[in-house]
């Protein structure tokens, strides 16, 4: 069989980032500023791959791939549909991004740690890349502890608190890795397979059985961990918001995301729908889904410090996309039915989160400002800075036509088609409480004056501009920009056709069977 | 190092001596798992060993000494060499082939038109790979012992690459 | 009136299940109930083993499969790698494959533990103690 | 002109002129003159635009210019739909804010406020807003530029930085985004019952058969909630709290682009979205007008215990705003074009008494009434555009108020019934305008000053003196000619295509 060279990409996102970590590691010791340029150019590759992967699974479809020749039964497969490769272009975008900002605030934050940073980062993105496009249940659990190693030591490389953080997300991540490992070994029991369709074509007589039931348990608790689902959240918030802020973007925009999609495919591509109908457990996830978002935004509010605020954000809005994945299976409307509401937000919440933490880092790196009381007169300061801040919090409060509002007329109109109008109810009073803790931020930045400054014109003021460095500003600008375009693009529907596409993958939305 | 703590281990001739005759045999004996058996598999187990010469060496001599017989350059160099090794052969796979053949294919090396395409693979898999996986681990598995044991410096090691190496087996 | 002999049949048959049970609640309780880091990190170890055990025993020909036990080898047929042998159809065969995935597992299980060690050693730097509680004293005392 | 620019293109570029004026004005922030030059230029060139679509309205017999940008759900359009109510609302909007910016300048400068680039930046995002509602052919269209207008006024109402006008601030997004999530749960559930949020002459045909009665009783509710803008009691305490913002932004914004935003969105709803007979049938006609009437009272009734004028304006405003939409609950022709009427009208009356009102900020620096003792010997022009003003409120002739009250009174009649009963509440509020105005009036030209000051003319800036004599003599135009900027003719137009108004 001859592939074309579109096909080898899948591995070839894997395999390349994985060499250049270790040439990184390499490299590190001839000159430090070579980390970088490595990291940068791979991740660039990487992502040029993934808009290819992407664009042929569009035009031309699902790609199979054989790892070493072996058929899939007996040998790894990697299979990239319209989901993975939406959300790999999604996960290296992000990286990009996350690693152009780097390159000042490492200096800057983790001069000694250049080296092993840079490795550890390029793992991550190796692991991210590895769960999104393995076709293989055992591959998936161990890439998903490559990365959540990587990311268990990014966390702790800042020292001191951050120690504490990272070993609780260690524990608890490890429970929940377990947790996927031992479901994989209840379904290995019961069907001897380890390949995800394989197991799709294997399992449907027998979802009767216990054993499975159980097993779909265990993927949905374990990945809630990994995820930071509400009552499972309790790691996030403090290794969020020790983190370095670039791994912050990333835990908080492409970590628990990528976590998110591990569940959606056990769901939908090992588990089918038929399964999720037969148990109330997606009822059940909406259920906890709401009150993860009420449960986050208050705890929100009650916290002082930015980063730590903007963590306790991200399990509300986690709550957002599982509400979203709830409801995908009692959707059948062509636009906002099945998975892509919660897919759209996946995306969008990639680009507020991001855009939000980087900000978190450049006010630290820039003063050392942690505390939202502290920032008074930053929007002078920082314009740049403050304004993308702005828009990433309009988005996030859902002011049109940003991304957050997107996701959340899609949500409210599935929740309107399932019949729960409770969750309307909590959608909208969630972006009140989005209101009263991102406003507090921003009336702060531009509205207080600080001690001792006096009521003063205009221009006399504006020649303090302190801005951050240009390779830190990019990638703010970038994905504050990203959060308004993207929201007017989304409402232009070009994207959608890929959504659709995964929607008709599984067999949800309009594709579904009555 | 640890000068001011005193000597944390004491010279003993008997254990120095039985050391150093050990140290050889389990590295031979290291290398026969890696690579001597017919089939795959041993890579892992090979690399354990092998850095477990290197730890039984280092509890004898001390930290400073087992870090002179391997540094850290060295360690970084081996295990980015043994990471190499595995996935250049399975890259080289791709290239060789001009694309037809799949990642970790062995059978599209041109070496299968010498020997048949089965021992191409076993060859491949059960000496070139399987050298890769033990270098990484036996640096890996080395440099976690230092770092753990080098009270101070507390870097995080990762070697999470073996995982999918494994699992690919 | 109780079926002891399906109970004693689902006890004694399956032991092998109940003793990774009963490991993984004990590295469980590990995990949660203690306060000192390193038996948290023992707790995680015995969680792991548990789970490898779980999986090892499935590949038993004895007791794999719920019971059912592996009569199948993964591949009938000449395995063409392995000097020409030709594998039976029908006799016992301990699947190999359990096994090897959990060298994987055991790999992973590894990586874990050492950087929960690399944290702790710092965390003993840090603050001089690896008990829980102690060290959340000293971070409020911080003030964070 | 008709070549110039091609139709269909009008509403947007109507739209992007603030938006394009904006960036202008940051780039030139540190110019003064240049900066301010854009905002003028910015204004008389969108008010051009859209009064060049009033011909082709009217000659088009309530025929929309109709411009799509893109469809964001099926059979929702992202666009714009030009139709004679819409364009009522636009050319108050624009033709006021180039008044408006003359006062800022004149205002502004006087009092040397600080972060001016951001004051006239964010005017021109709320004028983007505002427009946009008023040009807009959905629900959703609609809603998006409802919600730019709220965060785009944030820092004007803000503006002073002080922790009162922070509080203010806070307040001010806390009702009216809430109102924007209400609005956004109403326009959904609209469109999730009839499959488009399109304004519809009439009435959303489906709407009746596709939803039960309870449920389109709750989606009104929601709809009114959507539209705390319009400062319907209780939820009226934003406008007054807002006061604190500089006069020339409580002057456009909290009497006309803002809350008139609200009034239009209940009107674009009852008339457009429900349709005058589904009203009828459902008796939401008499629920709306009792809570525009008890508005109408109580917030007479607050404003009179005002001491500070700014507030007692807002409370005026409150209740004039509610009056438009008693004109719109009677459900009758006449009283829809009463209220639709009563949108320019009262702008500019409203708008005149708020300049008055800053104009004596920047002269005397005072805010109270009672300090204001003899002040219309020192002021006379701003003093008797404020009488006209303060008449107009209090529907006296020879000002626009009057002719709108002749309509409410007459829609009454027409719509007979209970309704007959209203215009006694009309008198009552008449009658309590009178009481909080003509005080105002007394103070200012007969009592005795204690200060020294004697009677030396101080008059403001030339800025802001002449959008004040302007906006005070088109109040007095429009009693005798209502056809200035073809408003009655539009009114018409918008009233006769409403088609199945109850007779």
């Amino acid at each position: 069989m001859i592939l074309s060279v579109v096909e080898q990409f899948p591995v070839l996102v894997i395999v390349v980032s994985l060499l250049s970590a270790f040439t990184i590691l390499i490299a590190g010791w001839l000159n430090k500023k070579s980390c970088w340029v490595i990291s940068f150019a791979t991740i660039l590759v990487q992502l040029v791959m993934a808009v290819f992967i992407l664009h042929h699974v569009l035009t031309v479809g699902t790609i199979h791939y054989w790892l070493g020749g072996w058929s899939p039964p007996w040998g790894i497969e990697y299979v990239v549909d319209a989901l993975n490769a939406y959300i790999l272009v999604i996960v290296l975008s992000l990286a990009l991004i996350c690693v152009t900002y780097s390159k000042r605030s490492i200096a800057h934050e983790l001069p000694q740690k250049i080296v092993s940073f840079y490795t550890l980062y390029q793992l991550l993105v190796t692991g991210l890349c590895g769960v999104t496009v393995t076709g293989d249940i055992f591959n998936m659990y161990v890439f998903i502890e490559i990365f959540s190693l990587s990311a268990y030591a990014l966390i702790a490389s800042r020292g001191k608190i951050a120690l504490k953080a990272s070993f609780t997300y260690l524990v608890l991540g490890s429970i929940g890795a377990c947790f996927f490992l031992l479901g994989i070994g209840f379904l290995y029991s019961v069907t001897g397979s380890l390949n995800m369709h394989d197991l799709s074509l294997i399992l449907p007589p027998l979802y009767e059985n216990k054993v499975v039931q159980a097993a779909f348990v265990f993927f949905v608790v374990g990945l809630s961990i990994k995820m930071a689902l509400f009552p499972l959240h309790t790691w996030l918030p403090d290794a969020h918001s020790f983190a370095p802020s670039e791994i912050s973007a990333m835990l908080s925009g492409i970590i628990i995301e990528v976590s998110t999609y591990a569940l959606i495919r056990v769901s939908f591509s090992v588990y089918t729908v038929a399964f999720i109908k037969l148990l109330p457990i997606f009822d059940f996830l909406c259920w906890v889904a709401a009150f993860g978002i009420i449960i986050g935004s208050v705890l929100a509010i009650a916290q002082y410090n930015l980063k730590r605020m903007l963590a306790y954000s991200s399990v509300s809005q986690m709550g957002y996309i599982m509400l979203a994945v709830g409801l995908s299976t009692s959707t059948h409307s062509a636009l906002w039915g099945g998975l892509t509401p919660a897919l759209m937000h996946i995306l969008n919440h990639a680009l507020m989160k991001g855009c939000l933490f980087l900000v978190a880092g450049a006010f630290i790196y820039k003063a050392e400002l942690w505390n939202i009381t502290d920032f008074q007169g930053l929007g002078r300061k920082m314009p740049y800075t403050c304004a993308a801040f702005m828009l990433a919090a309009i988005s996030m409060i859902g002011v049109p036509p940003s991304v957050g509002f997107v996701s959340k007329v899609y949500i409210i109109l599935a929740c309107l088609e399932s019949g729960k109008f409770i969750f309307v109810a909590v959608m909208l009073l969630s972006s009140l409480l989005n209101l009263v803790y991102f406003w507090r931020v921003i009336e702060t930045m531009y509205m207080k004056r600080g001690e001792g400054e006096e009521r003063s014109h205009s221009h006399s003021s504006s020649s303090k501009i302190d801005e951050i460095p240009l390779s830190m500003l990019i990638p703010v600008l970038t994905l504050a920009g990203l959060c308004i375009i993207m929201g007017v693009v989304w409402l232009t529907e070009i994207p959608l056709p890929i959504l659709d596409q995964v929607n008709a993958l599984f067999g949800l939305g309009r594709y579904a069977i009555p | 190092m640890n000068g001011k703590k005193g000597k944390i281990w004491e010279e003993n001739v008997i254990i120095e001596t039985i050391t150093r005759l050990m140290v050889p045999f389990i590295q031979i004996y290291a290398l026969y798992v890696m690579v001597g058996t017919e089939g795959a598999g041993g890579g892992f187990q090979g690399g354990v060993v092998f850095a477990a010469s290197i730890v039984l060496f280092t509890v004898t001599f001390g930290i400073s000494k087992g870090r002179k017989r391997l540094p850290e350059s060295w360690n970084a160099a081996l295990n980015s060499l043994g990471l190499y090794l595995y996935a250049g052969v399975g890259l080289l796979c791709i290239v060789l082939s001009l694309g037809a053949a799949q990642y970790l294919n062995y059978a599209a090396l041109p070496l299968s038109q010498i020997m048949s395409p089965a021992h191409t693979r076993a060859l491949m898999i059960s000496d070139v790979v399987e050298v890769g996986i033990g270098l990484t681990v036996m640096s890996i598995f080395a440099s976690i012992f230092f770092d753990l044991a080098w009270k101070g410096e507390g870097k995080k090691n990762k070697d999470k690459n073996k995982g999918d190496k494994e699992v690919q087996e | 009136m109780i079926d002891w002999s399906f109970g004693g049949g689902i006890f004694i048959a399956k032991y092998n299940y109940w003793i990774s049970i009963l490991l993984m609640l004990i590295g469980f309780y590990a995990m949660i109930a203690k306060g000192n880091l390193l038996k948290k990190v023992i707790g995680l170890n015995i969680f792991q083993t548990a789970i490898i055990l779980f999986f090892v025993s499935l590949g038993d020909a004895t007791l794999g499969s719920w019971g059912k036990g592996v009569t199948e080898p993964i591949v009938k047929g000449t395995l063409p790698w392995a000097a020409g042998g030709i594998v039976e159809h029908g006799v016992v065969y301990a699947n190999p494959l359990p096994h090897v995935l959990m060298l994987t597992a055991i790999v992973v299980g590894a990586a874990t533990t050492a950087v929960a060690l690399a944290l702790i050693i710092r965390m003993y730097e840090e603050y001089g103690t690896i008990e829980e509680e102690e060290i959340i004293e000293k971070e409020r005392e911080l003030g964070v | 002109m008709e070549q110039l620019i091609p139709i269909p293109y009008r509403p947007l570029l109507a739209i992007l002129c603030p938006a394009i004026g904006s960036i202008f004005i940051v780039l030139f922030g540190k110019r003064p003159n240049i900066r301010e030059s854009w905002t003028m230029l910015a204004s008389i060139a969108q008010f051009l635009i859209v009064f060049s679509m009033v011909p082709i309205v009217i000659g088009g017999n309530g025929e929309p210019i109709k411009y799509t940008l893109f469809t964001a759900f099926p059979s929702v359009d992202f666009g714009f739909s030009v139709d004679a109510f819409g364009l009522i609302f636009a050319i108050t909007s624009s033709f006021l804010w180039i008044l408006v910016s003359s006062y800022s300048i004149g205002y502004m400068r006087s009092l040397h406020e600080h972060a001016q680039t951001r004051y006239y930046f964010c005017f021109c995002w709320a004028i983007f807003g505002a427009v946009g509602v008023a040009l807009s052919g959905n629900l959703f269209t609609m809603f998006v530029f409802y919600e730019i207008l709220t965060v785009s006024t944030y820092p004007l109402v803000a503006h002073d930085q002080t922790p009162e006008a922070l509080f203010a601030g806070r307040k001010y997004l806390a009702y009216l985004l809430t109102a924007g999530g209400f609005f956004l749960a109403a326009v959904v559930i609209t469109y999730y019952f009839t499959g488009t949020t399109d304004f519809v002459t009439g009435g959303i045909p489906n709407l009746a058969s596709e939803a039960s009665r309870t449920a389109l009783m709750a989606l009104f509710a929601l709809f009114l909630l959507g539209f705390m803008k319009a400062a319907w009691m209780p939820f009226h305490s934003w406008l007054p709290t807002a006061m604190v913002a500089p006069t020339p932004v409580s002057a456009l914004l909290h009497a006309v682009a803002v809350v008139k935003a609200g009034v239009f969105g209940i009107v674009r709803v009852v008339c457009y979205i429900y349709g005058v007979d589904l009203m009828h049938g459902l008796g939401l006609g008499l629920v709306l007008a009792c809570l525009a009437t008890f508005t109408i009272i109580v917030a007479n009734l607050f404003a009179l215990a005002q001491d500070n004028l700014k507030r007692r304006l807002a409370y005026s405003t409150i209740n004039q705003l509610s009056l438009i939409i008693f004109g719109v609950a009677l459900l009758s022709p006449e009283g829809i074009e009463g209220a639709m009427m009563h949108i320019p009208f009262h702008g500019f009356m409203k708008i005149t008494l708020f300049m008055c009102a800053g104009a004596i900020i920047v002269v005397s620096g005072k805010k109270n009434i009672s300090e204001m003792a003899g002040i219309g010997k020192e002021m006379p022009v701003t003093m008797i555009a404020f009488t006209i003003g303060a008449l107009g409120m209090c529907a006296l002739p020879p000002t626009a108020g009057y002719i709108t009250h002749h309509f409410f009174v007459h829609g009454c009649e027409e719509a007979g019934g209970t309704m007959s009963f209203f215009p006694y509440v009309l008198l009552i509020a008449a009658i309590l305008d009178v009481m909080y105005f003509f005080p105002i009036i007394y103070t200012a030209f007969f009592a005795k000053s204690e200060g020294s000051s004697g009677s030396k003319i101080n008059e403001a800036p030339l800025f802001m003196l002449v959008p004040i004599a302007i906006t005070a003599t088109v109040s007095i135009i429009f009693f005798f000619y209502p056809d200035l900027f073809h408003i009655s003719e539009l009114v018409e137009t918008a009233v006769s295509s409403l088609g199945g108004v109850h007779p």
